[in-house]
Formats: structure tokens, sequence, C-alpha cells
């Protein structure tokens, strides 16, 4: 059994390799082979879970030790993994939700002449996120951590040929490599702490450790957490990240890899149970970022922008709810898992929206769409009822327990936390209705707005370069793709209730996390109907705001709160201009120093020398009474120097 | 002589006592033979050049002149095999000469060094043949005008100077004797003996005859000016010690006969006597070396004559004065260590940088090697002040190291010429190695020797020097040394990239084919080098057996 | 009279002697300072002798006037060779090779 | 008297070098395969040495000693550890791709004949010269032996700098061949100049031991041995003063801030492969020779000079990194980027502790491969466009996918990727400091994050984005030629990060023996996780797959 769990890394690593590395003799069956592995992945995931449930909660986590890594005197690293309910989860949601995404991508990528490399890509991706997941030891776990960001990268910047692309994605393994520097930090302070960074010695140990060191763990690890996962601050690459295709968007930046801080944080539990200051930081970072993105995602014109701010916000909710501790963790994960279904849902809608409307990503130019697509109407529809937390659907129990447990903080804390959470819950509500009306309801607007060309869609990014004006026909996609997100949808309904029915998700994780009742200083009735009015405020202000009026479809100049939002709450601009002009600045300066001070030191040297030669040469004039004179005054100077030397 | 005195006894006696014999001087011409073979060898030189017809002297004269030092050379190694180097070292020629491991070390290196000059200037390949007659590099007529009808008839007819070889027989001569000599006496004839051959040498240029007289007049002026301070310091020391002998003096220095004389007991009280002398003739000395400040003459002289005689000069002279300068510090004035060395320090120091730093901006081949003679008579100078064994023996090694790299790269330069001659001027070694490949790297190996860079005699050379010095508590002369050689190493690098990084120029010299004479004087130059560089353990244990005065 | 002051007088004509080498122009002049300071050693030699009553100084001397002899040989031909070249004997005049 | 291996292993390359010269002109062909087989037959030997060389055996393995220049106390004395084993086995293991990346790089220009002075033997001939020595300088067990090979290493180098040059030059043929002789000058005379000063040294520490033992001596082994036994003991003022001529001396070839500016010339003039050659083989001698000579004869000098020679280490990493950003010349922006890493390397040689310095010998290692792999490939991209100028390229991964590949795998080897070789080994030099100095271990690791920026950028600005000139439009894709070096480089990253453990295997025990020369164990962890016994870990070795 335990053998298996290197074939769940191995399936998609092998299709990885197979499809970079073969040549284009692979171009036809390319991706068949990258879905293939993947559902195999699955497959023996589900086999795992399978064999998993059979035993006592306490025994299922299972351990597999392939090889010595990096023996060197008193450092110990293995590739071995360690598959426990937590793991388990991840690896269910991964391989699940990444196979039915490779399969929308067989349709979404069909035209695409680089779509082997595409799936071999997402292969990688897989394989990264699931060593991520199983990794028994930190350092095998940063290795994931930084594969899942490679394959970001590569996927972000699918369609190089594009310059935001390109950028977006640099950006994107930048901001992430931020807080890689914090997990290697998070290491190398767990090796100095407890001599190894093994999950079991060190995660077993942690009460031991001081609460100084397990608070800078806990705030390395915190910043490892913000990068991956787009929290506040290192939330802004999510946005640009959008240029990748939408399958990417929907896998890696909604359902998996972003939630990988969670991942994060609620497997070093233990050190964050040591560490209250560190938990503090969390709730905090996810408390701001759940607004965040939530703002930004009001004012996103582009769909896929505006999902991302979602992801954001929705993420900010699990990272809030792992910061709470043990109270909070199964929640996080929770949450993390029905946001896979209904965000991966939601994405892969809009990818099917983008695909029928000639790649046109601006939700202005979209209208009435309900009409064209159904199926894809129907299934983004369900998504949204199930982020926005309508009552039975996945995202209402999952995000209700964290609602409930942010109150449950106690004290102004829990007030301010709680308070914060359902601020977020009526936002969200507000902007999926916004993204829900403007795209599927209202006018056609698409009908008398100017499109993108639609001979090289590719080659022109849709949003920036505008062509002359061909009316798109928006269309349903075919079966492929809408398959997959129909299973999603069905994901999206009926998670939260199975998680919920007698506890049953909590209990599963509950030998990993621990888990403790909060104790709300209100009733979980009372959370429960407030969440619910939250959701009727801001469904209603979205409606009255966009579903009773036209939209416009050139964006209003807005207020000073939208215009900010549209840019990213000016976290972008303080970025560029201290980050970027001023590193700008600082290596020029720097380049300028090297040439001339430093080499110039040593240029300086070499003329100070030619400079004292070509004197020193005119002594030598020609005359040989001079060179007489030289002799003469040499004699002296040595009687005299010689006499002096017996003198003193 | 002091013998001749000794047996008088009164002082102011001048003819013989009643009964005694005028005592036949006892000459032990075994241990002499060397000497004399060149000194002989180079009589018969004079002889044939009146005698033979013009056209076979030049195949006479060179193998005379190869055959006298060839013989003067297996007189050596015998002697040395004999044990006249170490076990069996001794004072000869009645006190005047010092047949010892040191003298026949250099002896044997001015030979071989001699030898490789005569081959260089034996070469009648490179110069385009004059009406028909192959001729070397030295005038048809030297005493006739520069470009007048004398000259024109003296090449018309074919003429060569091969006075030449007797000449330089008789400088060889004198170089012999020279760090040999046990006393100033001989020390100051020793020095005439091959300065003025070498003054005559410099003046006999074919070409840029006037660059050659020039030389040889600021050769001679100076050289005379400076054995007139050597003479002096002579007199002084004499002055102070009653006797030139060294093992005499340096009794007297150390105080072991003061007690007995009361003249003595005056003149030895007045160290200024002593200390002006001693540094009179050190100066003579340093002239010879070119060390800074008595160094000016060597770039004009190095670059006014003829190149043959430049190589054969630079290298010997070098040898012979340090041997001198080696025997007169160590025999005669050790006990007055703690007085020269300090001074010695300044000198070497002066030497090595003032080298080095003005060689970087030379223009001309022949004076950029000039300066890098007077940078490394600096590194030589280090070796000598450690005042040891091991100071001793690396100064021969480096000596011998030194005058074959010179050797070779003087005679490199001869090969390089263009329509006026030899080409010397460093912007016309421009692509050199493009063209010529194979000479430049030679070149490019003698430059890399001279900077010291490790697997060349160059680096086994200044190890031991440096060596030497540390050991002998010189450690910031090292690191002078350090720094003058990271200095000079800029310029030799230049010449490198000149030759091999630079675009020919379009009117660049060509490079002359040599006999097998040049060629072979070439190729003993980089053979030594590269040996001594990779496996210099034997000849260092030579020099090492060699590093006894004997007293 | 104390030999001491013949040593003072050859000091004094060895100065002189050097410092015609050092500012007089004429080659053959600058040669004449040069044995001029070669017979102040001589003069030196001698007075030592005397004072110190063996002969080695006076051979000495002896030999320095040969050498000097043959030195004189040298340096003429060499000098008059300048002069037949250049039409002056000024050793100032002699400097193509400089720097 | 056994087979002298070592002997053989360095002579190979020589005689090499010797034969491909001999090649008669016309055969320019000939001279390459000459060439290219006598380095795979080096690689063949030298695989035999790290095959030969026993991890539970003595210090050194594979010992020859003989009488070479008894004056200077200098024996002929050879002899591998651990770190010297494997950097041999990285030098003979480069140089076969360097000579096959180099393969036209000396063909006389046919547009010019006359005025290109390229003679193909002499180019392959000088890269197996610099092989031999670059095997001594890595065997030699004695000091003067070491610097002999060390310093005349600098020849071969100089005239394959400033003879063989880049042909693609921004500023012309006559400009370029100026800027070459500068850059060939420069490396040579900053390199002598450092071993000058060590030349000194050397001479210093035959003083001392002369002084001390009777007999001077340079024998690594002999040294030691007089040390521990009490019979040389170094004042200290000496022993720093001597410290410092060595580590000045090493600390140029290395290079490390501020005496690191020859390398962006050097490694810009020159062709790709000569710029690997100095980069990923012969600055590895700087490095190695401070772990095994600067710690080895000087372990309280290396003490005291610690916390100066790490900050310096720390600015060479973000200086380098720093300046990489801003170079606009693709070659300049490698060479700023190994200034970067030889910072760690410097970094975990100083940090005395076993990860560090463990972590320091595999990074030499991981760095030649990963510099190699970044900089062929670069060179292969570079002569396509005949221009050095990031701002010429862009959009080639459209044109050239298998190119822009290799190219990002070398960039991610660079930027020190998980899973890549360059990782384990900076992961064990960032972990080995922070152990002994954390804030030095957090300064370092900002490096990572600007070591990403570099390569990304330099990625985005040549591979990604529109096609916009027509040189690239035609732009080829990696020949047949170009794949046989790209893959295994790109192959061996892989592996190797994946599976270090031949190599820690072989290193280990030579880390021990150097910690117990400069007297320092490990910093124990504040709450060692004692009953897993994990901190007094002991990789057993022999074995895989072990697990309590």
């Amino acid at each position: 059994m335990e053998s298996l769990i290197g074939v769940l890394v191995g399936a998609p690593l092998l299709g990885a390799a197979v499809l970079l590395c073969g040549g284009k003799a692979l171009d036809r069956a390319g991706h068949w082979l990258g879905t293939l592995l993947a559902a195999a992945s699955f497959v023996v995931g589900a086999v795992l879970f399978f064999g998993m449930l059979g035993r006592a909660g306490d025994d299922r986590a299972m351990h597999s030790h392939l090889w010595s890594w990096i023996p060197v005197d008193g450092f110990r690293a293995d590739v071995a993994f360690q598959l426990d309910q937590l793991s388990m989860t991840f690896v269910l949601l991964i391989t699940g939700v990444g196979t039915l995404i490779h399969v929308y991508s067989i349709g979404y990528m069909e035209h695409d002449e680089r779509r082997r490399r595409f799936f071999g890509y997402l292969n990688l991706f897989l394989a990264a996120m699931l060593l991520l997941v199983l990794a028994d030891n930190f350092l095998l776990l940063y290795v994931g951590w930084e594969g899942v960001g490679l394959a970001s990268y590569l996927l972000i910047g699918f369609w190089q040929h594009k310059p935001s692309a390109a950028t977006a994605a640099k950006k994107a393994f930048l901001v992430n490599r931020v807080g890689d520097a914090g997990l290697a930090i998070a290491i190398f302070l767990m090796f100095t702490t407890f001599g190894s960074f093994a999950f079991a010695p060190v995660l077993a140990n942690a009460g031991d450790a001081s609460e100084g060191k397990l608070t800078a763990i806990g705030l390395m690890l915190l910043l490892a957490a913000c990068g991956k996962s787009a929290q506040v601050p290192l939330q802004s690459w999510l946005g640009d990240a959008m240029e990748g295709p939408t399958p990417v968007s929907a896998l890696i930046h909604a359902a998996t890899m972003v939630t990988a801080g969670v991942y994060l944080i609620t497997r070093s539990g233990a050190i964050f149970n040591g560490a209250p200051d560190a938990q503090l930081a969390v709730v905090v970072v996810g408390a701001v970022t759940l607004l965040f993105g939530a703002i930004v995602g009001c004012a996103k014109d582009d769909i896929k922008k505006a999902l991302a701010g979602s992801t954001m916000s929705q993420i900010g909710y699990m990272i809030l709810a792992a910061g709470l501790g043990p109270v909070g963790y199964a929640f996080a994960i929770m949450h993390l898992v029905t946001h896979g279904f209904f965000k991966a849902g939601l994405f892969l809608g809009a990818g099917s929206v983008m695909h029928g409307m000639n790649d046109e990503v601006d939700m202005r130019r979209y209208g009435g769409l309900r009409k064209y697509m159904p199926v894809t109407f129907v299934t983004f529809g369900l998504g949204y009822l199930a982020i926005i937390g309508f009552p039975g659907l996945s995202g209402f129990f999952s995000k209700d327990q964290i609602i409930e447990a942010a109150f449950g903080k106690g004290g102004t804390q829990g007030w301010i936390l709680g308070g914060v959470a359902l601020l977020g819950a009526a936002i969200t509500a507000y902007y999926m209705t916004r993204v829900m009306i403007m795209t599927f309801f209202g006018e056609e607007r698409w009908r008398t707005e100017r499109t993108p060309s639609p001979d090289r869609p590719d080659v022109e990014p849709a949003a920036s370069v505008r062509g002359e004006h061909a009316e798109p026909h928006p269309h349903e996609s075919p079966g492929v793709m809408t398959i997959p997100m129909i299973v999603l949808a069905i994901g999206s309904v009926a998670a939260g209730a199975v998680f919920k029915l007698g506890d049953s998700f909590v209990n599963w994780l509950e030998p990993v996390t621990q888990f403790e009742h909060g104790h709300p200083p209100v009733s979980a009735t009372v959370v429960t109907t407030a969440t619910i009015v939250a959701l009727v405020i801001g469904v209603g202000a979205a409606w009255l705001q966009y579903g009773r009026r036209p939209v416009p479809a050139v964006a209003p100049r807005g207020n000073l709160l939208t215009r900010a939002a549209r840019r990213d709450l000016l976290q972008d601009d303080f970025n560029h201009a201290v980050l970027v002009t001023g590193g700008t600045h600082l290596t020029r300066s720097l380049v300028y120093t090297d040439n001339k001070v430093v080499d110039g030191a040593v240029n300086g040297t070499a003329a100070a020398f030619g400079g004292l030669s070509g004197r020193l040469r005119r002594v030598q004039n020609g005359f040989a009474r001079t060179y007489a004179v030289s002799m003469f005054g040499g004699a002296a100077v040595l009687i005299a120097a010689t006499l002096l030397m017996r003198a003193v | 002589m002091s013998a001749l005195v000794a047996a008088g006894g009164v002082p102011g006696l001048w003819t013989l006592a009643d009964g005694q014999k005028l005592q036949a001087p006892d000459i032990e011409y075994g241990k002499l033979s060397p000497t004399l073979i060149v000194l002989g060898a180079a009589a018969v030189g004079v002889v044939l050049e009146a005698f033979l017809p013009r056209r076979s002297r030049h195949v006479a004269q060179v193998f005379l002149a190869l055959l006298g030092l060839a013989a003067a050379f297996a007189a050596v190694v015998g002697l040395a095999a004999s044990g006249a180097g170490s076990t069996k070292a001794q004072i000869a020629g009645m006190g005047a000469l010092a047949v010892d491991g040191p003298a026949l070390f250099l002896q044997g290196t001015i030979l071989l060094v001699g030898i490789v000059g005569v081959i260089t200037f034996a070469e009648r390949r490179l110069e385009p043949r004059a009406h028909g007659a192959p001729v070397d590099s030295f005038a048809a007529q030297p005493a006739s005008v520069p470009g007048g009808e004398g000259e024109q008839m003296a090449v018309k007819a074919g003429w060569t100077t091969s006075e030449v070889f007797p000449l330089l027989l008789f400088a060889v001569g004198g170089m012999l004797l020279f760090p040999a000599a046990n006393d100033l006496l001989l020390l100051f004839i020793a020095l005439e003996v091959f300065s003025l051959p070498l003054y005559l040498l410099c003046a006999l240029a074919r070409r840029r005859r006037l660059l050659s007289q020039e030389a040889a007049v600021k050769y001679f002026l100076l050289g005379a000016f400076s054995s007139a301070f050597l003479l002096f310091g002579t007199a002084l020391l004499y002055g102070y010690a009653g006797t030139v002998s060294y093992s005499g003096i340096a009794r007297v220095v150390s105080g072991a006969d003061a007690t007995t004389d009361p003249v003595l007991a005056q003149t030895t009280g007045n160290d200024a006597l002593l200390l002006i002398g001693g540094a009179l003739v050190v100066m003579g000395l340093l002239f010879k070396v070119g060390a800074v400040p008595f160094h000016m003459w060597t770039p004009d002289v190095y670059q006014g004559a003829p190149t043959p005689v430049t190589g054969f000069m630079a290298a010997a002279t070098k040898v012979a004065a340090f041997g001198a300068l080696l025997r007169l510090l160590y025999v005669v004035l050790p006990g007055l260590r703690w007085d020269w060395r300090p001074v010695m320090w300044g000198v070497a120091i002066l030497t090595m940088l003032a080298g080095a730093v003005v060689a970087i901006t030379q223009t001309d081949i022949k004076r950029l090697l000039a300066y890098s003679s007077i940078a490394h008579a600096g590194f030589l100078l280090v070796g000598t002040i450690a005042t040891s064994k091991d100071g001793i023996s690396s100064v021969l090694f480096y000596l011998g190291a030194y005058s074959f790299v010179t050797l070779g790269a003087f005679s490199v330069v001869t090969l390089v010429r263009d329509a006026g001659g030899e080409a010397t001027h460093l912007s016309k070694w421009a692509g050199l190695g493009r063209r010529s490949p194979l000479l430049a790297g030679v070149f490019a190996v003698f430059l890399l020797a001279f900077a010291g860079i490790p697997l060349t005699s160059g680096f086994a050379g200044k190890f031991a020097v440096f060596k030497a010095a540390a050991e002998g508590g010189a450690g910031a002369l090292v690191v002078v040394g350090v720094i003058a050689s990271a200095i000079a190493a800029f310029f030799y690098l230049r010449v490198i990239v000149l030759m091999f990084f630079s675009e020919p120029r379009a009117d660049g010299p060509s490079v002359a084919v040599p006999s097998v004479l040049t060629s072979s004087a070439i190729a003993v130059g980089v053979v030594v080098t590269i040996v001594l560089g990779v496996a210099p353990q034997y000849f260092l244990e030579l020099a090492g057996h060699a590093g006894v005065f004997v007293r | 009279m104390s030999p001491a002051n013949y040593v003072y007088l050859a000091a004094l004509l060895f100065t002189i002697g050097a410092a015609g080498v050092l500012l007089r122009r004429n080659a053959i002049v600058v040669f004449m300072c040069v044995e001029l300071m070669l017979n102040a050693a001589n003069l030196t030699l001698i007075a030592f002798s005397r004072m110190h009553g063996n002969l080695d100084g006076q051979i000495m001397a002896f030999f320095v006037m040969v050498v000097a002899a043959a030195e004189v040989v040298v340096g003429l031909a060499i000098i008059v060779m300048l002069y037949r070249s250049r039409h002056s004997a000024s050793v100032d005049d002699a400097n193509l090779m400089k720097l | 008297m056994s087979f002298p291996l070592l002997t053989v292993t360095a002579a190979l390359p020589a005689v090499g070098a010797v034969a491909t010269a001999a090649v008669p002109a016309a055969r320019r062909t000939a001279a390459k395969w000459s060439a290219l087989l006598f380095s795979l037959a080096t690689l063949v030997l030298a695989a035999v040495v790290l095959a030969r060389f026993d991890p539970d055996g003595g210090r050194y393995q594979l010992t020859e000693s003989h009488a070479w220049i008894a004056d200077f106390g200098v024996r002929y004395e050879l002899g591998v550890d651990g770190i010297g084993a494997v950097m041999i086995a990285l030098t003979a293991l480069l140089i076969p791709f360097v000579v096959a990346a180099g393969w036209h790089d000396a063909d006389p220009g046919e547009e010019r004949p006359s005025s290109r002075w390229r003679p193909t033997q002499g180019f392959f001939a000088l890269i197996l010269a610099v092989e031999a020595m670059v095997i001594v300088s890595f065997a030699a067990t004695d000091v003067f032996l070491f610097y002999i090979f060390f310093e005349a290493m600098l020849i071969p180098m100089y005239f394959l700098i400033g003879g063989f040059g880049d042909r693609a030059h921004a500023a012309g043929e006559d400009e370029g061949a100026k800027q070459r002789s500068y850059a060939a000058v420069k490396f040579l005379l900053y390199n002598l100049a450092g071993g000058l000063i060590m030349l000194a040294a050397v001479v210093g520490l035959y003083a001392v031991t002369a002084d001390q033992l009777g007999t001077g001596t340079f024998s690594l082994q002999q040294i030691a041995e007089a040390r521990s036994s009490g019979e040389l003991t170094m004042a200290t003022t000496t022993e720093r003063l001597l410290f410092l001529g060595f580590f000045v001396a090493f600390a140029i070839k290395a290079p490390l801030w501020p005496v690191h500016t020859w390398l962006p010339n050097a490694m810009g003039e020159a062709t790709a492969p000569v710029a690997v050659l100095i980069t990923a083989v012969v600055d590895k001698v700087g490095t190695f020779a401070m772990l095994r000579f600067c710690l080895g004869l000087f372990p309280g000098a290396s003490d005291w000079a610690t916390p100066v020679v790490i900050a310096l280490a720390l600015v060479s990493i973000l200086y380098g990194a720093l300046l990489a950003v801003g170079q606009r010349d693709i070659k300049r922006l490698v060479a700023y980027a190994s200034i970067s890493h030889f910072g760690f390397i410097i970094l975990g040689i100083f940090a005395m502790t076993s990860q560090g310095q463990g972590g320091a010998t595999l990074y030499m290692v991981f760095h030649g491969i990963s510099t190699a792999a970044l900089m062929l490939v670069a060179g292969f991209l570079i002569s396509r466009r005949g221009s050095r100028l990031i701002a010429d390229f862009g959009g080639v991964q459209k044109v050239a996918p298998v190119l822009a590949g290799t190219f990002l795998v070398g960039g991610l080897a660079t930027l020190s990727l998980p899973g890549l070789a360059p990782f384990v080994s900076e992961f064990l030099v960032l972990v080995g400091t922070f152990s002994r100095y954390p804030v030095a271990g957090i300064v370092a690791t900002a490096g990572i994050i600007l070591a990403a920026l570099y390569v990304l950028l330099l990625y985005q600005r040549t591979m990604t984005g529109p096609v916009k000139r027509p040189e690239i439009e035609k732009m080829p894709d990696l020949r047949a030629r170009e794949l046989a070096v790209a893959v295994p480089l790109v192959a061996l990253l892989v592996v190797l990060g994946l599976f270090p453990k031949p190599l820690t295997e072989i290193v280990n025990p030579a880390v021990e023996h150097t910690m117990s020369d400069v007297k320092k164990t490990d910093p124990k962890p504040q709450r060692p996780v004692a009953e897993h016994g994990w901190f007094d870990y002991k990789p057993a070795r022999h074995s895989g797959g072990e697990h309590e």
C-alpha cells in the first residue's frame, strides 16, 4: 500500500517528462496521455483513500521512504512521503479537480499548437503539488513548494509571445520567491532549534521549544503562506496571473496551488499552537486579505480578475480560520475543499464564456449570455450560489463555520474578526452577483461593442489591442469542457452538506489537526442568521446597481475607492514605485559604481603606475653628464647612508 | 704581494736583505687554467687577425673562440670534478685569486654564456649579403665615418670586423677573473680587462652606427668614471687595512690584526676610511650590475650596442659583477654586515621598483629589456642581502637562469627585422604572433621566464632568492620584490599582448630565417629556461654546493 | 709631514676630477678628468703605502698607470670615432638615445 | 609502488594538448577530434579516480610522493581527499562539453581569412593544457606544487581569453579585439598579482617551517603532523599574515568582492566555452584552495578572519546579484551571477559547519554544471544572432523552443530551483551558515530572491515576447552537436538534484577532516530532538533506504 504513494507523484511526473522531452510525435496523443496519467493518479489516490478508511482514525497515516536525499553530517533530508488524512484530502482534491481540468483543457486548448507542452506543464504541476502535500519533511515540501511555483510560472507565461503574460509569470515567481525565502528561513530555524526539519520530530517536540523560537518560525511560515496563497502583502501577483490560460487559473490559481499556504499553516499547527503572537499575525493577515480581495473583486471588469480577487478573499477566510488554531484548522481545510470545487467551476465557466466570446474577458462586453450557453450558465450559477453561501450549498456550510469560529475567538478580537468575516460575506455576495448579472443577464452588449480580431486571438491580447469590430457568436462549449463543469457544479452543491453531515470532515481530520469547539459569544443560529442577512444585503446591493440599470459599456470613473480597487488598492503602484523604480535606480548606480569605483580603483592603479613611469622616464634624458650626476649623487648617498648607519 | 713584504719585515726597506733570493711567485697554473686558456686564445686571435687573409678570418676566429671557450669550460668542469669547488677550494695565484665553488660556478656560467655569445656573434645569415659576401652584425670598418666613402668602400670590399671574437675572448677572460678576484687590485684589473673590450664592442654595430657610437661613448665615460670610484675606494680600503687582499682586510675589519701594528691601530681607528672605501668599491660594482641609481647607462648602452653584444653583455657582465659583489660582501665585509645591509636594502628596493616602473612605458624592445635587467638586478640584490649560504647559492642559480633567458631573448630580437635592420620599436612587433607563431611563442616563453611564471627558470630563481631573503629575515624585501614582480609582469604582458592579440601592421617587420647558429642559441635558451623551471633540483644542488667562499 | 695630508690632497684631486666629469662637455676633457681621479687614487695608494710601510700600494699604482694607459687607448679611439661621425666632441651632443 | 593514477589522469590531457597542437594546420577537424577523445579518456580516468576513492579510507588517497626540488623542500606529492576527487571529476566532466561546445569557435573566419588568427589546434591544445594543470592543482598535497600549477594555468587561460574572443561584439571587430586583449591582460594581471602575494606567503611558509622543523617543507601532511605534535607553532601574527597572503590570491581567483572586476570582462570577451572554463573550472581552484589550504594550514587565522570574510561573501552575493540584474550583456550577466554564487561558496566554507562546507563543496560541483549549461546554451544563442546584448533578442522561444527550454533549465538551476542540483548545495550552505551566523544566513537568503530576478529577467527579455527581428525569425533550433552538449548537462542537473548522495558520501569524510583541522564542531540545536537520534546523525555509507 505504502509503495503506491510514490505512484501518486510518479505518474504525473512521468507524464511531464515524456510530454516535455518527447518530440512532435507526441503532439497528437500528448493531451490524452497527460489526462490519463492525471486520472491514474486520482485512481491511486482513491484506492489509498478507501484503504485508509478501512483503518482506525489514529492508524491511518502511512509512510513511504524512498531514498536518502542529502545525507550530510548532522543533517538529514530524505525523499520520504507521509500520507495522512490531511494529505489524503489534498491528494483527492488535487488529482480530482486536476483530472477534470485536464479533460476540460483538451477542449479549451484544442487549437493551440503547443498543447502537448501545456499538458506537460499541467502534469508537472500535479506532480509538484502532490509532492508538496505528501512530503514528510519541510525540505521536501519546499521542493514541491517551489515546484508548483515553477509550474505556475510556466503556465502563467504559457502564451509567452504576449509580453504581459511573460511579465506576469515573472512577477508571480518573484513574489513567490519572497515567500519561499521565508519558508527557507523557517526550515533553518527548525534545524537550529530541533536539529531536524522532518514533520514527525519537529511537530512532536514543538512544545519543548521556546515561544520566541516558535513565533519566529511561525512568522516565517506565514510569510511563505502569504507568498503562495496571495495574501497581503504578497498578493499582487495573483491578479496578473490571470494572463495564463483559464484552466490554469482554475486549477492552480483557484483550486489548489494558492491554497498551499493554508496547508502549510495547518500542517504546522503544532508550531502555531505554541506561538499565539504568530497566530495573531495569521488571523490579521487573513482578515485583511479577505476584505482586500473582496474589495478588489468588486471593481474589476475583467471576469478572471474579478474571480482572482474573490480567490484571494476566500483564501483569506481559510487563513483566518487556520490562524484560530485547533478551533479552525478543520474548517479552513473544509472551506478549502469546497472552494476548490466552486471556484474551479467558476473559472471553468469563465473560460467557457471566453471560449465562446473570442477570448473577450471584459464583462462590460458580455451580457445576456444565459441564452447562448445554458450549461455554462447553470454550472456557473451553481458555483455562484455556493460561493456566496446560499443556504444548503457547500459554501454556506464551510464559510458559516469559519465566521462562527472567528466570533469564537472571544473578546474584542473575536468581535472584530467575526465582523470582518461577516462583512466579507456581504461583499462576496455583492461582487459575485455583479459578475453574474454582467455576464449572463441584461443587454447583449457584445453586439455593439468592439472585440478583438477573431483571426489571431492568440496573438493580440484581447483586452488591450482592439481590432475591427467583429461580432462574436456566443456558443456553448463542447462536451469535453462542459462535463468537468457539471461535475464541479455537483461538487459545489453537495460537498458542504456531505462534509457537514455528522461532522464527518472534522472527525476525519481530527487525528491530524486536533479539534476544539469554539465558544462563540452568540449562538450558532444567530451567526447563521447574520450571515444570511449579509448575503441578502450583498446580493440586493448588486442587483440595485447592475440588475436594474443598464451596465455602461465603458466603465464610469467611479469614486476614489473604486478607482483604487481597480488598481489593486494601489498596492501595485506602491510596489512599482518603491521596488521596481527603486531597484532599477539601485542596480544602475551599482553598475556605475562597479565600473567607476571598484574597477576604477584597479584601472586607476594601473594608470598611476603608467604616469609614474612616464615621469621617471624623463630623468633618463640622454645626457651622459646627467647619468654621471646620478652616479655621483648615488655614491654620496651611499657613503652618507653607510656613515649614518654606523652613527646610529 | 703581501708575501713579498712579509719577507722584508722592516718598513721602508726597498731592497732585499743579504742572502735572500727573490722568490719566484708560486702560481698554480692548473687552477688558473680556464682564465689562461681564454686569454691565450684571445692573444692567438689577435695574431690571427694580423696574419690571416680577410676571407678566412671569420671562420678561423669563430673556431678559435669556440675552441678556447670550450676548452676553458672543460677545465672548469675538470676543476670542479676534482673537488676544487668544494673540499679543495683554495686561494691561488699568491693570494690574488680564489678557486672555490662560487668562482667555478660563475666561471662555468660565463664560459657557457661566452660560447652562446660567440655563436650569436658569428651569425651571418641575418644581414642581407653585401656585394655577395655574407656579413654579420658588426661594422664593415668601424673606424670609417658612418655613411662616408670609407664605409662604402669597406662594405663593397666585404670587410667585417672579425676582431670582435678576440675582443669577446678578452672580455670573457676578464670576467672569469672578476668573480674569482681575491684582492682589490685584481678586482680592478679584471674590471678593466673585461670593460675595455666591451666598450669597443658596443661601438661596432653595422646598422645605426651613430647610436652604437653614442652607446660606446656613454658606456666608456661612465664606466671609467665608476672605475675611478672603485679605485679610490680600493685605495681607501688599502689605507685602512694596509693590505688589499680580501682575507687580510677581513681580518683587520674583524679586529684580529689591529693589536700588533701601531700604524694599523691608527688607521683602523678611522672607520670612515673603511666605510667610505667600502661604499666606493661597492658602488663600482653596483654600476656594473646596473643597480639604481648607477643604472642610467644601461638602457642607452643596451639599445645602442649591436644586439648580439647586448645579449652577451647583459648576461655575462651581470654574472661576473654579481660574483664579485658577492665575494666582496661575504668575504671582505661580513664584519660590516650591519652597516651595509640597510644601505643595500635601500638600493635593492629602489632598483626593483624603478626598473619595473620605468619599463612600463618603454617603446623599444631593447630598452625594455634593459630596464627589465635593472629590475632583475634588484631581485638578485635581494638574494645577495640574505647573507647566508642559501643567499649565495640562490644568487648563483638566479644568475645562471637569468643569463640564458637574456641571451635567448636578445637573440630573438636580432631576428625581427625590416629594411632598416632590426625592428626594435615595439609598435613593429604588433601581430608578430600571427605571422610567426613559433618565434613569438619562444619569445613569450622568455618573457614569461622574466616575469617569473612557474615552470620557467625565472620562477625557480625568483623563488630561490626570495626564500633565502625570507630566511635571512628580509621578509619586507620579499614583499617589495613581489610588488615589483607584479608591476614587471605588466610590461612583459604588454609585449605578449602586442605580439599575439594585435593585428599585424602592413609595414610590419619580417622574421629573418637564422642559420643554425642563432637557432641553436635560442634553442639553448628555451631548453635551459624550461629545464631549470621544471627540474631545477640538480642545478640548485650544484649552486648549493658552490655556495661557500674560500677565505 | 703627515702622510694624511697626501690623502687629503688626493681627495681634493679626486673631487676636482669628479667635478670636471660632471661639468665639462668636451669628451676629451671629461676623460682627462677621469684620469685625474685615477691619479688621485694613485696618490692615495702611495701615501698609504708609505704610511703602512709596505709596497702593495706602490705596486698597485704601477698597475693603475698601465690600466689607465690602456683605457686611454680605448677611450681616445672611441672619442675620435665619435668626433669623426659628428664633428663634435661634446658629450651633450650625443643624446640620440633617451627616455 | 602502485599505479600513479593521479599523475596519469593529469598527464593524459597534457599529452593530448601536445598531440592536438601537433596536428597539421590543414587538419582542423582531426585536432578537434583529438581534443575530444583525449578529454573523454580523461573523463574515464577521473571516473576511475572517483570509483577507487574509498570514503572510509584515509584522508588522502591515491597518494604519490616523489622527490622533486629538495632545495626548496618541495616534493611531487599528489593525493585526493573527497573534495579533491569530486573536483577532479567535475573538471574532467566539463572539458568534453567545453570542447564540443567550442567546436567551431576557433575556426578561421571565412569572411576575413587573413585578419583572423584562430589556429584551431592551439585553441583545443590550450583547453587541454588548462585541464591538466587544474587537475594537478586539485590533486596536489604539496603547497608549492599547487602554487606552481595555480599560477601556470593562468598562461593558457590568458591566451584562450585574449586569442579566441567572442566574434559577436557590439562595438565592431577592432574594438572587440581591443576589449579582448584588455580583458585578457586584466585577467592575468589580477591573478598574477594575487599569485605573487601568495608567493610571498609561500616563501614565508617555507621560512617558518625551515625555522622550526630544521628543513623547510610544503607537504600538507608533514605540516599537519608537525602541528599536531606541537613541533610547529606559528606566531599569531605570522599565521595571520600568511593566511592573508594565501587568501587574497584565492579571493581574486574565486573571485570575491571587491577583487572581482576581472571576471565580467574575461567572461564577457571570451567565447562561451572559455567562459565556462574560467568560471566553472579554473575559478573553482580558488575556492577549493581556501578549503584545503587556508583552513588546513592556518586554522587560527581563518577563524580570526571569518567575520570579514563572511561580510565580504555576503556583499558578493547581493552585489553580484544586483549587478547581474543591471547587465545588458548576457555573458556579463552570467559572470555577475557567478560572483554571487562564489559568495555563497565562500560563505559556506567560512561558516565552519559540516553543512556549510559540505554544501560549499557540492556548490562548486553543481555551480560548475549549471553555469556550463546556462553559459554554453547562451553561447549557442549568441553565435546564432551575432550579438551578446540582451536587447537584441526576444521571442526566441517561439522559433527555437528546445534552445529556450535548455536555457531555462540552466537558468532555473542558476536560481537554485529545488529539484535541480544547485538547490541541494545552496540550501546546505545557507543552513550551515544560519546555524552559526543567523543574520548572515538571512541576508544570504535574500540572494535567492535576487537570483530569481536576474534569471527570469534574462529569460523574459531574450526568450519571450513577440518575434520582432528577422534574424531571430530565421534562427534554427539546437543542432545535434549542441543537443549533445546541452542534454547531458541538463540531465545531470536533474539527477544530482534528486540523488546527490553518491557525492555527499565522498565529500563527508573530507569535510569532517577539515572541521577537525579548524577545531570546530557544529553548533548544537537548542532543543535537540534527542529521542529521535537525529541530531548526532551520521549518514550511513553504502546503504540506502534506511529509516528509523
